[in-house]
């Protein structure tokens, strides 16, 4: 499903933020990515979404190497990828149930169709009473909600969710790991980057730790960590 | 593209009212610009009228020699000579004035001890011609000269048509280049205002990429609100237009003498200039939308 | 407020370079506006001179009666009738033309079968004066017919005074309102621009807020950037309205019949119409931010 | 240092954020607000920052009954309390290092102060290396480091802090809590708003629990939950 093949991206600014990478990750696996504040867990999630492209090496995503991807595909690579930004990027002139509906509407799904499923998923997440907010008037949590709704509303192939819990209290963290794996269960690649050691020790998936971008710890059934 | 009727006009609705701020500076900017080259044009119209008004006035005033014999009754005769005078290039119609005619207004034009030495006799008979063109009075006062029975010099009024010609010339050039100006002025001052309302909505547009919307399903939200915004402003344009129109019309009243009633200009040449208006407010409100837009879609 | 020179220099400098699509949206928005509103004062002033000009062309022709011994070699005596007719209200100084010299004139003006029944002894002398108010044309007619020896009829332009006082009036009144409406619209258009800017930087101001910054301390280099751009805007409209003056000035070249011979200002003229539009472009760009920022500064 | 009196605030929408709360803090407190996504935290410290003020009852901080401040007090109020935002609120067209001494300037600390003092800071949060890069070239977790550098770079009387370690990874906030309780002891009166039961339940300090707006628990010594 994804394969990184020696990959290496350097911002601008001179910072290296992942440094030749190889990994492979199977259709339907459930994959945390942990690694400090700054090691390039978000970098490499921009990277699978092609918002930025690899300075070295390469990257298939089902299949295409996504660098050779042309412009007007890109959306279509988009559409097969689930993606919860660790700061939201939800519409802030839209509604939450707009936001969600955003992401039927760009695959063209029917009127009827997103009226049936976008509350069905906002319950899911608990935001059934919030649907006519704007992200503005909501908390911290419930915009990372809204953002987690939009993610898997289409049922992508692949998930990715860059700390999809670091807003949310433990109760509701627990019930959105529930959902994902739930999610994962029906088929979907999920990918995990956070910081919350609870969750990952206890839910016991393939862990992938970076640390400075480089890939230090690949590891089938881990923890969050060695030591910490 | 597969871009559903429904969406785009839900969400430029929506868009529209929740950018209101930015709605209405577009529309403001598209409004008052464009109302500038509205005004600009119509009085450009104005002036073209006035200038075909005042050329009416310009006649070449051929005098016959009145030691040659003329008719004093012409009647077959003068109309031949007429017949042959209007088809003078550039001559429009000419009427005759007799002798006795031409000393009443001598009478009528000089003061009275001037007159005094004055006689039917010694006064000549003349044609006075309208042109078509009186910037060619010269032209066609050299080709009356071979005439028979025509005096030596034949008359127009030089200066007064240069002068005139000048001022309407420049009068035209000062409103043409003043629509022009206007214009250019208009679509980047509009240009400016949608890349700065877009450029407010970047980020949403990253968002949308990122959520996996084609170019075209962003773009073309956005240029619908550039074009209702377009012709909401070009709307207040044409009404602006309209209502001065009809103000001008009003003062220029029935004075046949006041400048406004020589500029008085036809509907249809308004409606040109209202149609004109207000296809520029929908161009540029689609087009400014789309190339504003443009950097942002650059992924 | 204890906000230090320092601080408001380096934010200013900063936050214009950041955010350089909105500088320079503003700044182009500054520029065409006032480049127009400077162009048509130029006009205005252009059409002020022309008149001006034009204006010195105004004679009253003062004919003495023919029949009236007037002396040949007129030296003392004719000095005091210039006197006299000088001190008149609205007369700027008066020539004599003797009989001599308006029957060789008149030989030349008309046509030699209308000039060969004048002579010498029937054509009046006659004073020509200049006014210092063509308007006053008639007026001043009306005095001239006491004096001794006057003509029945004092002869003055009268239609032509009429026809050019309206296109003057109506040109004077075209670039006055022109300039008036377009600095309406400079100001309508520059707000615009300077809010919609203000506006997607809402965010910036609140969080300024949030961490304790009093509202001048916000404020002043949100003035200061708009006093920039004004000042920059402004200056481009400077060097359009001083450049359009060189051509203009340019164009008219020695040609003294021109009509943009007699529209040349002076440069004091264009100086005052300079800094009117530079201290605009200052008052719009501080004035402007202030209050476009106003509502955002509201808690 | 902090008192609540009976403090109601309803949003536009309908929402009650915060229902008739009473809540005392002394100076020098280190209190930690639990609860919830949704519960009124992120509100109650907006309404101690007078960003909102209650429709209900009253509230003094320093001694000052702030829903009479007249607004031109305000900042005055607000220099005088660090906060880190939930969504850090940096300013997008400033260096790290701007950010952070902007909030010395707006006191009018002089230039040589600023200069020596925002690099000192910026280490103490492990940002030194990027003091020029602007937010939006930062990390999620870098970006929340340098909210908490600003909100306590003045030597506030009173820090508020709201989820200051949502994007942290275990060890980095240990860090940040560490500092957190090192300005506490210099007299500094802090207040946390976080979901983090690890970090709660190791420091045990007062913990105050808000449940739908509602205070349901103020515990000396406390923990983050009582089952969970
Ligand atoms: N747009 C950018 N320009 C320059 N540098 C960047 C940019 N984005 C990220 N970086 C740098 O790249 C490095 C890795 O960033 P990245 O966001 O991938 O980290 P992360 O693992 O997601 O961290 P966190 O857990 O804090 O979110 C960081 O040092 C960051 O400062
Ligand atoms: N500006 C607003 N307009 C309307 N409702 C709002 C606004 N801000 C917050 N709310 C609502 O008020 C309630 C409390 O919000 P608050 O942000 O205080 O929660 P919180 O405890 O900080 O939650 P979290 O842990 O998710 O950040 C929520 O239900 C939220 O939807
Ligand atoms: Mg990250
Ligand atoms: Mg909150």
């Amino acid at each position: 499903m994804i394969r990184f093949e020696n990959v290496t991206k350097a911002y601008k600014a001179g910072t290296v933020a992942v440094r030749d990478v190889s990994l492979d990750i199977d259709k339907g696996e459930f994959v945390f990515l942990v690694g400090p504040s700054g090691s390039g867990k978000t970098t490499l999630i921009r990277l699978l979404l092609r918002e930025e492209t690899p300075d070295q090496g390469r990257i298939w995503v089902a299949g295409r190497e996504i660098a050779r991807l042309s412009p007007w595909r890109i959306p279509y690579l988009r559409r097969n990828i689930g993606c919860v930004f660790q700061d939201f990027r939800l519409l802030p002139n839209k509604s939450v149930f707009e936001n969600v509906a955003f992401a039927l509407e760009v695959i063209g799904r029917p009127r009827h169709v997103v009226e049936s499923q976008v509350p069905q998923v906002l319950d899911l997440v608990g935001l059934g009473k919030k649907r006519d907010s704007l992200p503005g008037e909501l908390s911290g949590g419930e915009q990372q909600r809204v953002a987690v709704a939009r993610a898997f509303v289409n049922r992508p192939l692949l998930l990715l969710a860059d700390e999809p819990t670091g807003n949310l209290d433990p109760a509701t963290s627990q019930g959105i790991m529930k959902l994902l794996d739930r999610i994962n269960r029906t088929g979907t690649t999920v990918v995990i980057a956070t910081h919350d050691a609870g969750i990952v020790d206890q839910m016991r998936r393939r862990v992938v730790e970076l640390h400075r971008g480089e890939l230090v710890r690949d590891q089938e059934r881990g923890v969050y960590g060695y030591g910490t | 593209m597969a871009v559903s009727a429904q969406y785009v006009a839900r969400e430029t609705a929506t868009n529209l009212w929740r950018n209101r701020l930015m709605t209405i500076a577009a529309i403001l900017t598209v409004a008052v610009s464009l109302s500038l080259v509205g005004v600009s044009l119509l009085l450009r119209q104005g002036v073209a009228q006035a200038t075909s008004q005042w050329q009416h006035g310009v006649n070449v005033l051929v005098f016959l020699d009145p030691t040659t014999p003329v008719p004093t009754t012409p009647t077959a005769q003068q109309h031949t000579i007429d017949q042959q005078l209007t088809q003078l290039p550039y001559v429009k119609s000419c009427t005759y004035s007799s002798q006795a005619a031409d000393y009443a207004q001598a009478k009528r034009l000089l003061d009275p001890s001037a007159a005094s030495v004055l006689s039917v006799a010694t006064t000549p008979a003349s044609w006075r011609c309208v042109l078509s063109q009186p910037s060619e009075a010269a032209a066609v006062a050299r080709q009356f000269t071979g005439f028979p029975g025509v005096d030596g010099q034949v008359q127009y009024p030089q200066k007064a048509i240069r002068t005139m010609e000048t001022v309407v010339h420049v009068l035209d050039a000062v409103f043409l280049v003043l629509a022009v100006i206007l214009l250019l002025s208009a679509a980047v001052l509009i240009l400016n205002t949608i890349r700065l309302a877009i450029f407010a909505r970047r980020r949403e547009v990253s968002v949308m990429k990122l959520v996996g919307a084609t170019n075209w399903f962003i773009r073309i939200p956005f240029m619908f609100e550039g074009i209702v915004q377009g012709v909401a402003g070009a709307a207040v344009a044409v009404l602006v237009t309209i209502g001065l129109h009809a103000v001008l019309d009003h003062f220029a009243g029935h004075d046949v003498n006041s400048l406004l009633y020589d500029m008085r200009t036809p509907a249809p040449e308004v409606a040109m200039t209202v149609v004109l208006v207000a296809v520029i407010g929908v161009v540029i409100g689609a087009a400014g939308s789309a190339i504003g837009i443009r950097r942002f879609l650059d992924s």
